[in-house]
């Protein structure tokens, strides 16, 4: 048993450190995250020359990762950066085609394209089954109707694959240029932005009819992706946190004297460890049969823990926490929201549910 | 033991109710179930009319020009407001200074200033918090010099809400230096246009502006504008904390609150069904409405201590800390019933065909976020929590 | 509006907790309930001597209460002194037969008979929707097949009413005498005595043909009993850990004095507190429209804070509050396992949550 | 990166898994899956069987006897007892009072006493806690003062876990009252059949009897029965405390009270369906499952380093926190999930057709209530909070 990170990804997690906190200090942060295109394609190409999406392509296709733990390798650190790049929907679009023995392109490796992959719906936020996204066939090729929703990322996306039903309702997967798309984009709250799709017999291109346990794997590698990015939201928000009880004064001592507030930042401490070992726990899992489960698992701790980790923080800086200017505010809020992408707390919660009767 | 409320409250509230229907104009209701801010002139307007019917100070006691509410029509009216969709009242010249000035100040400042807070022609605004002085005010360093007549006024406040409307500010200042650090602070009444005040906006993390700081700059204010003797502003402050405290449990806010969520959680559809129906989302909802009807009680209860003893007790701190751990319980499930949907901002074109929710409901992560505030000033549940042990353990 | 206890109750009240100060001490509660037969035959004879049966009664029926307010009036002393005779089935018998306006005897008002109310079942412990005990006509009367199980106080029980569905589904209730029943009865963990009743055409006399309305004002009843029951308890054990932190010294100051410690004794305040308002919403509403939700939602609440508080009076008492000579502990034990009659949270919740769509 | 245990690894399970399954019986599996307490021969005939094995001291250093396993062996070892229903190892002599000999006995001590570990011929208990004392080793009372070359010991110890079955207690004495409160301790190896010592059972909330007081009058304790210098026992103490917590995360333990929970909820009907089905009780057991797969990590990470460093570090009081909140958590769900059933003494006659729960259920009650224990023994989890404090705070 070793639970030390392996040379190869200890450096390309340092080296990825190190750019972001060249590239995006907190301030260039708040610069790029909140204002269209709500991420800066300078810092994507970056990231790509690092070789942060080979990093999730086994070597097979063209990468020099592709395992649960290249995944959290690569997005832990962009957690504590808090970098709005949309690797996620990349990542996954990725983990799809992978899962799916399917042609992953150069350019995608490179990431001189942007891909993402668009799942769910107003009525369907979470999960593949009740997709009303239609694909029909037309001529050669096939065209897709229906609306994808809140997808992150897409706002900038060269590429989009969509998870449709097609006639004899199962869920394939199409690709269609990004541009043949009605498309409108915005900004969020915890800043990047995503864009509602709306599909009117949109041409596109099957990738594959079957595609049901390839999405599966690509909502897996999601939702390990979102808990790393997690977890080192988690870890700056305890270290900012701890470091504020120690300096900030109140009647006449630092804060952290107070017995009230140490035991509540313990507390933090706790959660923090729990989200740190259920997403080793998910990484080690990644392409097992054991992986939704695990990955469910740490999404859950995720959004139960990870939201009294933000609320804390907040609650123990004080006044300050709730400004524009304050680091902590934004990572406590991404910290939140992550919990609303790829299902839920209480949505994993039924999901692993399903499976214990 | 007799819970219900009187024939002459229930008519009270009719009476309120049908008023406020005639007061509230459609637009208002919209901004307010949005969560938009207002502009000052719909405050301003929405003021005036309340003040036409006596109501913005039905509080008041009559010798002031008030109504003399007792405190359960004062949670009525409350309640009222919050059922109509009618803004809340801003609550520092009317709530704040008013009781403050009718206890500590002199029969001229009455005469000035309350008529004025009344007809609008003065929003105040309150100069409390400092950088490095949140929940312990006795730390606080802004400095009042007496010079001949007048103070020279050097310092900072922050956190001050809406400040950006105020032609004036009351505020805690430095004049003494012995002592314990609370005896020497007095209580200045000063106005915003004075030659070197300066005011800068704070973006709260939601993406609003709606506090600010507030700049000192060798500030003159005459003696004449000091409310109760010189160094006895520890005292106003802790009288004006308390009274600040009497409308804290936020119940008329939280029931509003709770139909929203009811209303958004009917409407919103998950797995082929309202998400009402979801098992988990809706034994949230049902814990949060029966720890509000409790809390609801404990307000009526302790508000039925005050209209016969008087003045709140510590308790009140029960009432802070439990009314905003309901409020923020209802913005956590009304951002989490959203989904994905709450992450966009609203304000950038979520209209027509990409709405994702009805405009009074896709601001949640916004207020959910803003709404961290409620249980950080106004004395932190903290605060709120060590007074309390004091009070149960007698320590 | 006024919250305070009429005169009439308050007297009562008072009376009540003297007399059970007088007669059940600690000392001598922990001799009664833990050994057959779990409760004090002569304790019982003062309580109805003091007219507590009778104040559970209308005037009509020859009580002198039967509001809201007089079972709390009754059952908040009664949990403040963890007295274990056989007052709910009694309190719950009486209300079903006087929300069915059916004859109330003078021996049961006086208490001289010992009534008790048998709903649940081994799988079917709470509600009466799924009910599997029958009732089949037998000439001019019934006989009941069945199990009523963990039937609180009908180990001491002169007269038995059964809740059983008769021929064309409805449910009725009925009459046995305790002595015609096969009988296992038992003690509680947490004191006092309950009985397993097995019916095997068991012969039993019909008070009602459709008794639903009257059983769920029974419930109801019962509800509202047990809340005022742990308001009365749960008041004791934040009294005992408030002046045990007062009292007690470590590291050389009362533990008082640590403020993560008194933090978590405002806690337990502000339970209580919950507690004891969502008590009298529901004794206020009880025979109103919204007596059931009210007295669930008191419940709901009393299964949640009261664990909470009973967890929190053992943890800050430490090792002391895990023995049996401590008082704490009986009140703790009796506190948590209140949840589990007549509903639970979680079965409060659901039977709210129904009414919620 | 790689959390897979290793084939040696693998490998020794299995050995631990086939050996175990030889050496329970079926009447002492049934015991342990009930929760009844054992019979002194019971325990010993189960210790007797390990020993044979070489078992019962396999985390021992191979020179003192033992086989010399690694953290990760004696975890696998331990998941293995709660699979195979297997009691606890009692763990006064072989797990406390051994390392302490081991660390700090001279060889006389540990040629004597180690041998009558293994052998079963001493069963001893631990004289730590006093009435006054819990938490507060420091401001132990029990004095012991030397004549000639004995020591003189009077006081009380309490909590003194399975006291009923022990020939000998280890103590913590007061032997100096001069500088801080902890530098005047000594620690002590005493008879328990020596003249003026008695006990006296404590009746634990449940009902059950488990721990005692042990009272000294007088009694003459050899010096030669002290281990290491006079007054230097505070240091022995924390070396100990530590040795204790290494065991504390209940990872075997949970995992295996989980199953049993599932269990019970699979055969548990309500509203016609399994409890299991039931969304609230599922999303209760999935959260304990979740918190458990961390939980079962982050002891796998620490157990790792430990390996690798030697001494677990102050992290260790974490690994206490969070076991036993998940310990507890699954106790009162097991509670909750028998409903009414969960109340009756199932000593109390509940057997053939009156029969509620199956008897490893039916305890669920007393065992949950009896398990409030944990969080306060060992160093109560607010203690390890302030531990954890000083680490994370640097205060």
């Amino acid at each position: 048993m070793d639970f030390s990170p392996t040379p190869e990804r200890q450096m390309v997690a340092e080296s990825l450190s190190r750019l972001l906190a060249e590239h995006l200090d907190a301030e260039r942060r708040r610069a790029i995250a909140y204002v269209a295109p709500w991420h800066d394609p300078t810092l994507w190409a970056h990231l790509c020359e690092l070789g942060v999406p080979a990093l999730l392509v086994p070597a097979e296709q063209g990468g020099f990762g592709g395992a649960g733990f290249d995944i959290t390798t690569a997005f832990q650190p962009l957690g504590a950066a808090l970098c709005t790049e949309p690797m996620l929907g990349h990542a996954m679009a990725l983990a799809a085609l992978v899962a799916l023995d399917a042609p992953v392109s150069e350019d995608m490796v490179s990431g001189n394209s942007r891909y993402v992959l668009a799942i769910g719906e107003p009525d369907v936020p979470y999960g593949l089954d009740d997709l009303e996204t239609t694909a029909n066939r037309a001529g050669d090729g096939w065209q897709i109707t229906g609306r994808k929703s809140v997808v992150a990322g897409a706002q900038s996306a060269t590429h989009v694959l969509v998870a449709a039903r097609h006639g004899d309702g199962g869920i394939g997967l199409f690709e269609v240029g990004a541009d043949a798309i009605d498309l409108t984009a915005y900004g969020m709250v915890d800043g990047g932005g995503a864009a509602e799709l709306f599909f009117d017999a949109t041409a596109a291109h099957a990738i594959s009819l079957e595609a049901d346990a390839a999405l599966t794997t690509a909502l897996t590698a999601g939702l390990l992706a979102l808990s790393a990015e997690a977890v080192g939201i988690a870890e700056r928000l305890v270290d900012l946190t701890q470091d504020y009880l120690r300096t900030r004064q109140q009647f006449g001592r630092p804060i952290a004297k107070f017995q009230a507030l140490q035991h509540r930042a313990v507390e933090m401490s706790l959660h923090l460890e729990q989200l740190r070992s259920i997403t080793v726990r998910a990484a080690a899992s990644f392409g097992t049969p054991d992986g939704p489960r695990h990955a469910a698992m740490a999404k859950l701790l995720v959004g139960r823990r990870g939201r009294l980790i933000a609320e804390e923080a907040i609650q123990l800086h004080g006044g300050i926490a709730v400004t524009w200017e304050a680091e902590v505010a934004h990572l406590a809020k991404r910290l939140v929201m992550i919990d609303a992408q790829l299902g839920d707390a209480d949505w994993q919660s039924e999901m692993l549910a399903e499976a214990l009767a | 033991m007799d819970i219900r409320y009187s024939d002459d409250e229930l008519a009270f509230r009719t009476e309120i109710k049908t008023g406020l229907a005639e007061i509230v104009w459609p637009e208002l209701a919209a901004k307010v179930r949005a969560g938009s801010s207002l502009e000052k002139p719909e405050h301003d307007r929405f003021h005036a009319a309340l003040n036409a019917r006596g109501w913005l100070a039905g509080h008041w006691p009559t010798e002031h020009g008030g109504l003399g509410w007792d405190p359960v029509q004062r949670h009525i009216f409350d309640e009222e407001l919050y059922a109509a969709d009618a803004p809340r009242v801003v609550p520092f010249g009317l709530n704040m200074l008013a009781p403050v000035l009718m206890a500590f100040g002199s029969p001229e400042q009455q005469a000035y200033h309350l008529p004025r807070i009344l007809s609008g022609e003065d929003w105040w605004c309150q100069g409390y918090s400092e950088p490095g002085a949140g929940s312990d005010l006795a730390s606080l360093r802004t400095r009042a010099v007496q010079e001949g007549d007048s103070y020279i006024v050097n310092g900072q406040k922050t956190w001050t809400t809406l400040a950006q409307h105020a032609n004036k500010i009351f505020c805690l200042v430095r004049t003494g230096t012995e002592g314990k650090p609370q005896e020497g602070i007095s209580f200045l009444l000063m106005d915003m246009q004075a030659p070197g005040v300066t005011r800068r906006p704070i973006r709260t993390l939601d993406g609003g502006f709606e506090v600010n700081e507030v700049f000192f700059d060798n500030v003159r204010v005459p003696v004449a504008d000091r409310v109760g003797a010189e160094n006895a502003g520890w005292t106003i402050a802790k009288y004006l904390l308390n009274h600040e405290r009497t409308n804290i449990s936020l119940v008329g806010e939280s029931t509003h609150a709770l139909e929203q969520l009811k209303a958004q959680a009917r409407q919103t559809r998950r797995r082929g069904q309202p998400l009402i129906k979801n098992p988990h989302f809706a034994a949230r909802v049902i814990e949060i409405e029966a720890d509000l009807e409790a809390h609801r009680i404990t307000n009526l209860r302790m508000l039925s201590d005050a209209q016969r003893k008087g003045a709140p007790g510590p308790e009140v701190s029960m009432l802070k800390i439990t009314g905003t751990r309901i409020r923020q319980a209802i913005n956590d499930l009304a951002r989490r019933g959203l989904g994905p949907a709450a992450a966009p901002f609203p304000s950038e074109a979520l209209s027509g065909n990409a709405a994702l929710a009805a405009p009074e409901h896709a601001n949640a992560a916004a207020r959910y976020f803003n709404n961290r505030k409620i249980s950080i000033y106004g004395g932190s549940n903290e605060i709120q929590a060590n007074i309390l042990a004091k009070h149960v353990l007698d320590i």
